[in-house]
């Protein structure tokens, strides 16, 4: 039955966006931007739609679309999004406007800022839509080509440096990811995600790879964890993993503001998103093996990152050490899901919670992160650039309605209850701290460093004496404003009824913690 | 002293004289000569070896004196031309000169 | 060793020797072609009637005129030099020294086995005829060839140099 | 199940939209921010009074007096998550003063702030903390409170931090929103422990709710590792946060600071209502905090409440012995009220949930009246806040020293008819007979006598004497002045408060009064309102048991207390500002290090704050040389390699094939030497060889 292949034209509608801005945008810079943010608010209406029809009771996948692409490879084109997928298009439909806002006064290349912007989106809808591991990796690898050229060409002193080290930093991990699934595909000849799944389900995977490589040197065992972790590499990159995470600060301190709205809002979203869909089915039995280990990892991710945003003085830092922070939480969540509990019908509800928890965490860190960097882009615009901590003070008095918002955000960083945060927060502490006690007890330290480094940024930047420099700074316009209400409006609709967003997540998290009951 | 080591030695007399002639006269008709000198000498040997070897009768001795006569002759027509056109194009009869083929 | 081989023997050496060593090349001619009649007489002593007719036809008749000729032709050439440097005569008279001590040597020490002195051997012309027609056809047709490509060669090489290149 | 039981979400959220109306208003008027708030906080007033009066007439007519409300939030797997709210005496009493406290508070400081140019976000920082606080003592799930307890804490950080040019406001307000989180986080973890053992965090939920007898016995048989029942941890956990929140001993550091705020906050935030909500929250999981296993249960104590006690005996003796040696008017009431708190948490742990409440009531009320009074004079001597440089203000402002005198009287608890002492009295007598040990009791009395004689002394520097005021403005700097009062007053002899100011204090001092006579042994009414007994007069109730002499000791330690007060500071009057206090010249070196605090703050400035410095240190050089340094290595490596092999490359692989190719054509130039061109050369060259071959076949023939 020919349904209208929605998923297609999402994916395809920024790429064409992209085009169009090149072509027109040429001589006119207002056209540019304004051109690619109609395409970017055309799959936002999209994904609404997508949202709207929905159904939040239906198991696997929805608008599903399979076409043979290279029948002698076994590849297929197989797209379709559950209520996880759902939940990061809607993301990603938010982020790039806001990325695209906060990026409206670049001046060099406009046409081409934007072009990459929207083909950055696409690759985001195809990496968040795919289910065949083939073109889910073509969108995975594509999406670093805008991104690099992004934070290359417009962005700050060393921005060069910063580009390489993140393009060369996620290739070399997914590099790894291919080397073992090719492993896998050698063996299984397919690179359907639900298929591998079902392979692994019932403990058929890894037999076969191990059959398959033939490696005698190592026991099945190790061949099968020697697999597992080259997957784990590539991903652990991206989130990113505690003794991964160093190309992170440079790359979102010195990408321009707009760009950095669009890494921290939705890519960094994507490693998360590949643990979820595929680690997680396909590696159960493995990460078991090794749950302390990673566990230690994630905490670790979670307290040095916070403390490593306490010793930082440029504000992008702290953002970006601050997302990697909170990124850690998901991780958290994500293997204390994994841990073995063998049917106890508590602990799985907790299980449950967690995952609800994790997903919840990635779209409204999304959000919150996304629009923390909008302030600082606000800023940099008003004050040429500068945005270390001790070049500003007392600024509360000049921009009160901006010191206002940014505060409110902070706050919602920060996980005050009430706001978006907090809900996320709640329901991965609540399904980790049964799972995993000393784990979960040990991150709630990092709360407590999040506190003090944000507030420590709201005293060092718009409380105490006005500098004389920034007396005559101008407060938010009415278009910020308005610009801001929807984000700032959803950070408290989440806060108090966060039902809009678990409604349609919770039967995915029910699916996916299901799938590793029997581990 | 057997008659027959006497042509042997005289044949060898005769084409290390040809030899001589050959290495060291500059102008090249004279070394001509002395090749055609040394393939006398061969020719004696082959007769000196016809007369007294063992089957004279096979007459191979001759046979390869008359052959080796005949191409004697070609090979003294073909020289003196070429060194006839080697003349009227460069003027020299002199050896030394002709080394345009010197690597 | 009998009086006339020596005899034969010393002038076929000295024609050859002069012919090597005149200064003046009409000379050399001249001394050549007593070296090769005495040479052809040896060959008559020796008993092979046939080969030094031939040889008095072939080499004296032809070649050695043919080299006056060529001499008479290239005469317009600058004088002969003889200076040529004398490391260079005296090295190539050395070597064709080395190359008969060798040889005599050879002969010296190798012939006492082939002292058999045999019957002296009849060479008549009709079994030279039949052997060439029968165990030797193929030299000959071969030797034919090879004198009418001589004679062509020498020909077109010899022939004038505007008529040849057309 | 009527109308004011469904709609009791109503008290809270009408602040709430007060807040929100005039922080979004455009056009910022003063006069509709106050009456915003004003009004709502009226209203609320009103409706917590009718919830009272509900509560009052479920009790007459001997019907239970819980009533529950409960509605369903977000579900996550197959279960919902459920909020709600309760009403039963606890809150009842816990509403009505709030708002009663609150909504004089406001009216208070329409007068206060007026000079303040940012008046409108004072009214609606102040309109969000009563709705917050409103939340927590409605809450019937411990999510709700906890999620109201953090906007709480929200509020105080920006009401401290309210005249944020100040950078010490600033450091205050961040350093009470942290300490605060500080306890905040062990009480989150008590939240998710609890809901993981118990299935869910509503209270009273008709027999499923985790503080109902089901779920606290389940808690009590799950061990944990660390020996006691899972019940004890989840009741510590809880009390930490309690402890950040009612500045208890380890955590007490940012009340003292928090006096940077306006005093109307400090009176509402810092005294009345948002300190005491520790207190509360005890009192409202007190069933799980006095669950405990073991046979003659209601003889021994839990471990919990035993907790409670002795943190609470010990921030009493603790905040009375700094607050002796204080001079500024505002930090003397602040480690009062540590104190007093310390006081109310040991009724609770000895007395129980009616013991503590009533004097949380008491305290609210007295305490609140001081701050005020304290404001007016301030604001009556022109921003001034160090008591040394006061003085002989009592005829200049009556009615402030008329109601000073009778807060501090009740905070000294000055026997029979000031509130303070019954309420006091029933704390000592419920130490005095608690059967763990005794001695609380005794650090409740030191601490009752400490607090007569701080308060005397604080009262003898204000009132007595001649104002010193004068005298010092042409000597040292003023103290911080709040930056909107010091010039505008021009004259700045001290002068009485308007009248906006003054009635609310005239409205609270008999209130102080009155209040102790509810809760007299005799008359108990407050002990069986709360914890709904039969209420019986007795008189004999008086004398019976140990209740006579504690109340007789502890009239005397009040008397002795104020009597040493007068005799060390009432005596003489105090000349100068510069004078040095009389108590500190008895032991210059122990009063200078009371001043200080015991220097509890430096020492958690050099561990605390300096391990986080130095872990943030670490963390970030580990980020810049470990990690980092780790792919510079292998980057390094690999250009490394890059090199080595461009290296390879120029030197080895190209000059030797240059090499090689040179030494051919060398050698080809040598053989090219062979090929002169001489014919007779080639010619020798030959002889040569067959000279050399046919030697070698004739060597060869003779052997």
């Amino acid at each position: 039955m020919i349904t209208f292949p929605w998923i297609t034209t999402l994916t395809a509608v920024p790429l064409f966006g992209a085009l169009t801005v090149l072509a027109l945008g040429g001589r006119n810079k207002v056209l540019a931007r304004w051109t690619a943010l109609l395409f970017s608010l055309i799959s936002l209406v999209l994904t609404l739609i997508l949202w709207h029809s929905f159904s939040t009771v239906a198991d696997g996948y929805q608008f599903q679309e399979l076409h043979r692409w290279i029948p002698s490879l076994n590849v297929d084109y197989r797209v379709g999004i559950d209520g996880l997928g759902l939940l990061m298009l809607l993301l990603s439909c938010i982020v790039v406007p806001i990325g695209m806002l906060a990026s409206w006064h670049i001046e060099k290349r406009v046409p081409l800022y934007f072009s990459l912007m929207l083909v950055l989106q696409s690759c985001l809808f195809g990496t968040f839509t795919a289910l065949n591991f083939f073109h889910w990796f073509i969108f995975w690898e594509l999406s670093l080509v805008p991104a690099f050229f992004l934070i290359k060409l417009w962005g700050g002193p060393n921005s060069a440096k910063a580009a390489m080290q993140f393009l060369i930093y996620t290739m070399v991990g997914s590099v790894a990811m291919l080397m073992s699934f090719l492993a896998i595909y050698l063996a299984t000849k397919t690179f359907d995600l639900t298929e591998l799944g079902q392979l692994a389900q019932n403990d058929k995977l890894m037999p076969a790879v191990i059959g398959e490589l033939g490696w005698h040197l190592f026991t099945p065992h190790h061949t099968a964890m020697v697999i597992f972790l080259g997957a784990f590499l590539g991903f652990a990159v991206k989130v990113p993993l505690l003794p991964f995470h160093t190309w992170l600060p440079s790359a979102y301190s010195e990408a321009p503001s707009g760009t950095t709205i669009l890494l921290t809002g939705a890519m960094s979203k994507m490693g998360l998103y590949g643990f979820l869909r595929i680690l997680l089915p396909l590696f159960g039995a493995q990460m078991q093996q090794i749950l302390t280990p990673l566990l230690w990892l994630a905490v670790a991710t979670v307290i040095f990152s916070a403390y490593a945003a306490l010793a930082q003085t440029d504000l992008k830092r702290i953002f970006a050490y601050s997302s990697i922070n909170h990124l850690g939480y998901c991780l958290l969540g994500i293997f204390a899901v994994v841990k073995i509990t063998g049917g106890d019908a508590t602990l799985t509800a907790q299980k449950y919670a967690a995952m609800n928890g994790v997903f919840l965490q990635m779209f409204n860190h999304g959000l919150t992160a996304a629009t923390l960097f909008w302030f600082v882009a606000m800023l940099e615009q008003r004050t040429g650039g500068l945005r270390g901590l001790n070049d500003f003070g007392g600024l509360r008095k000049v921009i009160p309605v901006f010191t206002g918002l940014m505060g409110i955000t902070i706050f919602s960083s920060l996980g005050l209850p009430g706001l978006n945060g907090f809900i996320g927060e709640f329901l991965i502490f609540e399904g980790t701290f049964p799972l995993v006690t000393w784990a979960a007890a040990l991150s709630v330290l990092g709360l407590m460093i999040t506190a003090i480094f944000f507030l420590g940024t709201l005293q060092r930047v718009f409380y105490g004496p006005l500098e004389e420099n920034w007396a005559h700074l101008p407060d938010l316009t009415l278009s910020e404003r308005l610009a801001l209400i929807p984000t700032i409006g959803l950070m408290f609709t989440l806060g108090l009824y966060p039902q809009f967003i678990l409604g349609v997540i919770n039967h995915t998290a029910i699916q996916m913690a299901l799938q590793l009951r029997n581990f | 002293m057997t008659p027959m080591s006497g042509y042997l030695l005289l044949s060898a007399l005769l084409f290390s004289i040809g030899l001589a002639g050959a290495l060291t006269r500059r102008n090249a008709i004279l070394v001509l000569i002395g090749i055609e000198l040394m393939l006398n000498a061969a020719n004696l040997n082959f007769i000196a070896f016809w007369r007294y070897g063992p089957h004279p009768e096979a007459l191979t001795g001759i046979m390869f004196a008359i052959f080796s006569i005949s191409v004697a002759a070609a090979e003294a027509a073909v020289g003196l031309s070429i060194i006839l056109a080697v003349y009227r194009h460069s003027k020299t009869t002199d050896l030394d000169q002709m080394n345009s083929m010197k690597g | 060793m009998t009086i006339t081989f020596l005899l034969l023997a010393a002038t076929t050496i000295t024609g050859t020797a002069a012919a090597m060593s005149l200064k003046n090349l009409v000379h050399c001619v001249l001394a050549l072609t007593l070296g090769l009649v005495s040479l052809a007489a040896l060959y008559l002593q020796l008993g092979a009637q046939f080969v030094g007719f031939t040889q008095i036809l072939v080499y004296v008749g032809a070649v050695a005129i043919l080299a006056a000729f060529a001499i008479m032709m290239t005469r317009s050439a600058e004088p002969a030099v003889l200076t040529g440097s004398s490391s260079f005569r005296v090295s190539g008279a050395l070597i064709a020294l080395v190359v008969f001590a060798v040889l005599g040597w050879a002969v010296w020490s190798g012939t006492g086995a082939l002292a058999v002195l045999g019957p002296e051997p009849e060479a008549p012309v009709n079994e030279i005829g039949v052997a060439l027609m029968h165990r030797f056809v193929l030299p000959l047709e071969i030797i034919g060839l090879l004198l009418t490509a001589a004679l062509i060669g020498a020909g077109i090489l010899a022939m004038d140099e505007t008529r040849r290149t057309k | 199940m009527n109308w004011i039981v469904r709609n009791l979400w109503l008290v809270p959220v009408l602040p709430l939209l007060a807040a929100g109306i005039s922080a979004l208003a455009k056009r910022k008027s003063r006069a509709m921010a106050a009456s915003l708030a004003i009004g709502s906080m009226a209203i609320s007033f009103l409706l917590s009074v009718w919830a009272f009066a509900h509560v009052l007439l479920l009790r007459s007519n001997g019907q239970a007096t819980q009533q529950v409300f409960n509605f369903r939030w977000f579900q996550f797997g197959n279960e919902w998550l459920s909020l709600g709210w309760i009403l039963n005496p606890l809150t009842a009493v816990m509403l009505v003063m709030v708002t009663f406290v609150g909504m004089l508070i406001f009216i208070y400081s329409v007068g206060y702030m007026e000079h303040d140019d940012n008046f409108t976000r004072f009214f609606c920082f102040l309109a969000l903390f009563a709705s917050a606080m409103l939340g927590v003592v409605i809450a019937n799930n411990l999510l709700l409170l906890f999620m109201c307890w953090e906007i709480v804490g929200l509020t105080s950080y920006l009401l401290i931090g309210f005249w944020y040019e100040k950078p010490s406001a600033a450091a205050a307000s961040k350093k009470a929103f942290i300490t605060t989180r500080i306890g905040d986080l062990p009480f989150f973890l008590g939240i998710v422990w609890l809901y993981a053992q118990s299935g869910t965090l509503l209270f009273y939920n008709n027999g499923a709710g985790c503080l109902e007898s089901t779920s606290i016995n389940h808690l009590l048989t799950q061990p944990t590792p660390l020996g006691f029942c899972s019940a004890t941890g989840i009741a510590l956990l809880v009390f930490c946060g309690a402890i950040g929140k009612s500045g208890q001993f380890p955590l007490h550091v940012w009340l003292p600071d928090a006096m940077e705020g306006p005093t109307p906050v400090s009176a509402l935030i810092h005294a009345a209502t948002m300190v005491a909500a520790g207190v509360f929250l005890v009192a409202r999981v007190y069933p799980l905090m006095s669950a405990h296993s073991g046979i003659a249960t209601e003889l021994t104590t839990s471990t919990a409440l035993q907790a409670v006690t002795w943190i609470g005996a010990i921030t009493a003796l603790f905040g009375a012995v700094i607050a002796v040696a204080q001079f500024d008017i505002k930090r003397i009431l602040a480690y009062s009220t540590v104190s007093q708190l310390g006081y109310m948490m040991m009724g609770l742990g000895v007395g129980g949930v009616a013991v503590g409440m009533f004097h949380l009531i008491t305290h609210a009320f007295f305490k609140s009246l001081l701050f005020l009074g304290a404001g007016s004079v301030i604001h009556g001597c022109s921003g001034e806040q160090d008591i040394r440089r006061m003085g002989g203000l009592r005829k200049l402002m009556p009615f402030t020293f008329a109601t000073y005198t009778v807060g501090m009287l009740a905070l000294c608890g000055f026997p029979f008819f000031f509130s303070g002492f019954w309420s006091k009295d029933e704390i000592l007598h419920a130490a005095h007979s608690w059967n763990i040990s005794q001695a609380p009791y005794y650090m409740g009395a030191f601490a009752a006598l400490l607090t007569a004689f701080y308060m005397s002394r604080q009262m003898f520097y204000i009132f007595g004497g001649k104002s010193r005021l004068t005298e010092s403005s042409e000597g040292h700097s003023h103290s911080p002045v709040s930056p909107d009062h010091s010039s505008h007053h021009g004259s700045n002899s001290p002068h009485e408060s308007p009248k906006v100011m003054t009635v609310p204090l005239m409205l609270l001092a008999p209130v102080a009064l009155l209040l102790g006579f509810f809760g007299t042994p005799a008359w108990p009414w407050f002990q069986s309102f709360l914890d709904a007994t039969q209420l019986a007069v007795d008189f004999g109730a008086l004398s019976e048991g140990s209740m006579l002499p504690v109340m007789l000791s502890s009239s005397v330690i009040v008397l002795l207390g104020l009597g040493i007060g007068w005799w060390i500071y009432g005596r003489r009057p105090i000349k100068s500002a510069e004078a040095p206090d009389n108590l500190g010249k008895l032991s210059p070196p122990l009063f200078t290090f009371l001043g200080h605090a015991f220097y509890v703050d430096a020492l958690y400035g050099a561990t605390v704050i300096n391990l986080n410095t130095q872990l943030s240190k670490i963390s970030d050089w580990l980020d810049r040389w470990i990690w980092n340094g780790a792919v510079k290595t292998v980057t390094n490596i690999v250009l490394g390699l890059a090199h080595l092999d461009n290296f390879l490359d120029t030197h080895v692989v190209n000059s030797g094939f240059d090499e090689g190719c040179q030494s051919v054509s060398r050698s080809g130039q040598i053989l090219s030497l062979l090929q002169a061109g001489r014919i007779q050369g080639y010619l020798k060259i030959v002889a040569g060889a067959g000279i050399a071959f046919t030697l070698l076949l004739l060597w060869k023939a003779k052997i």
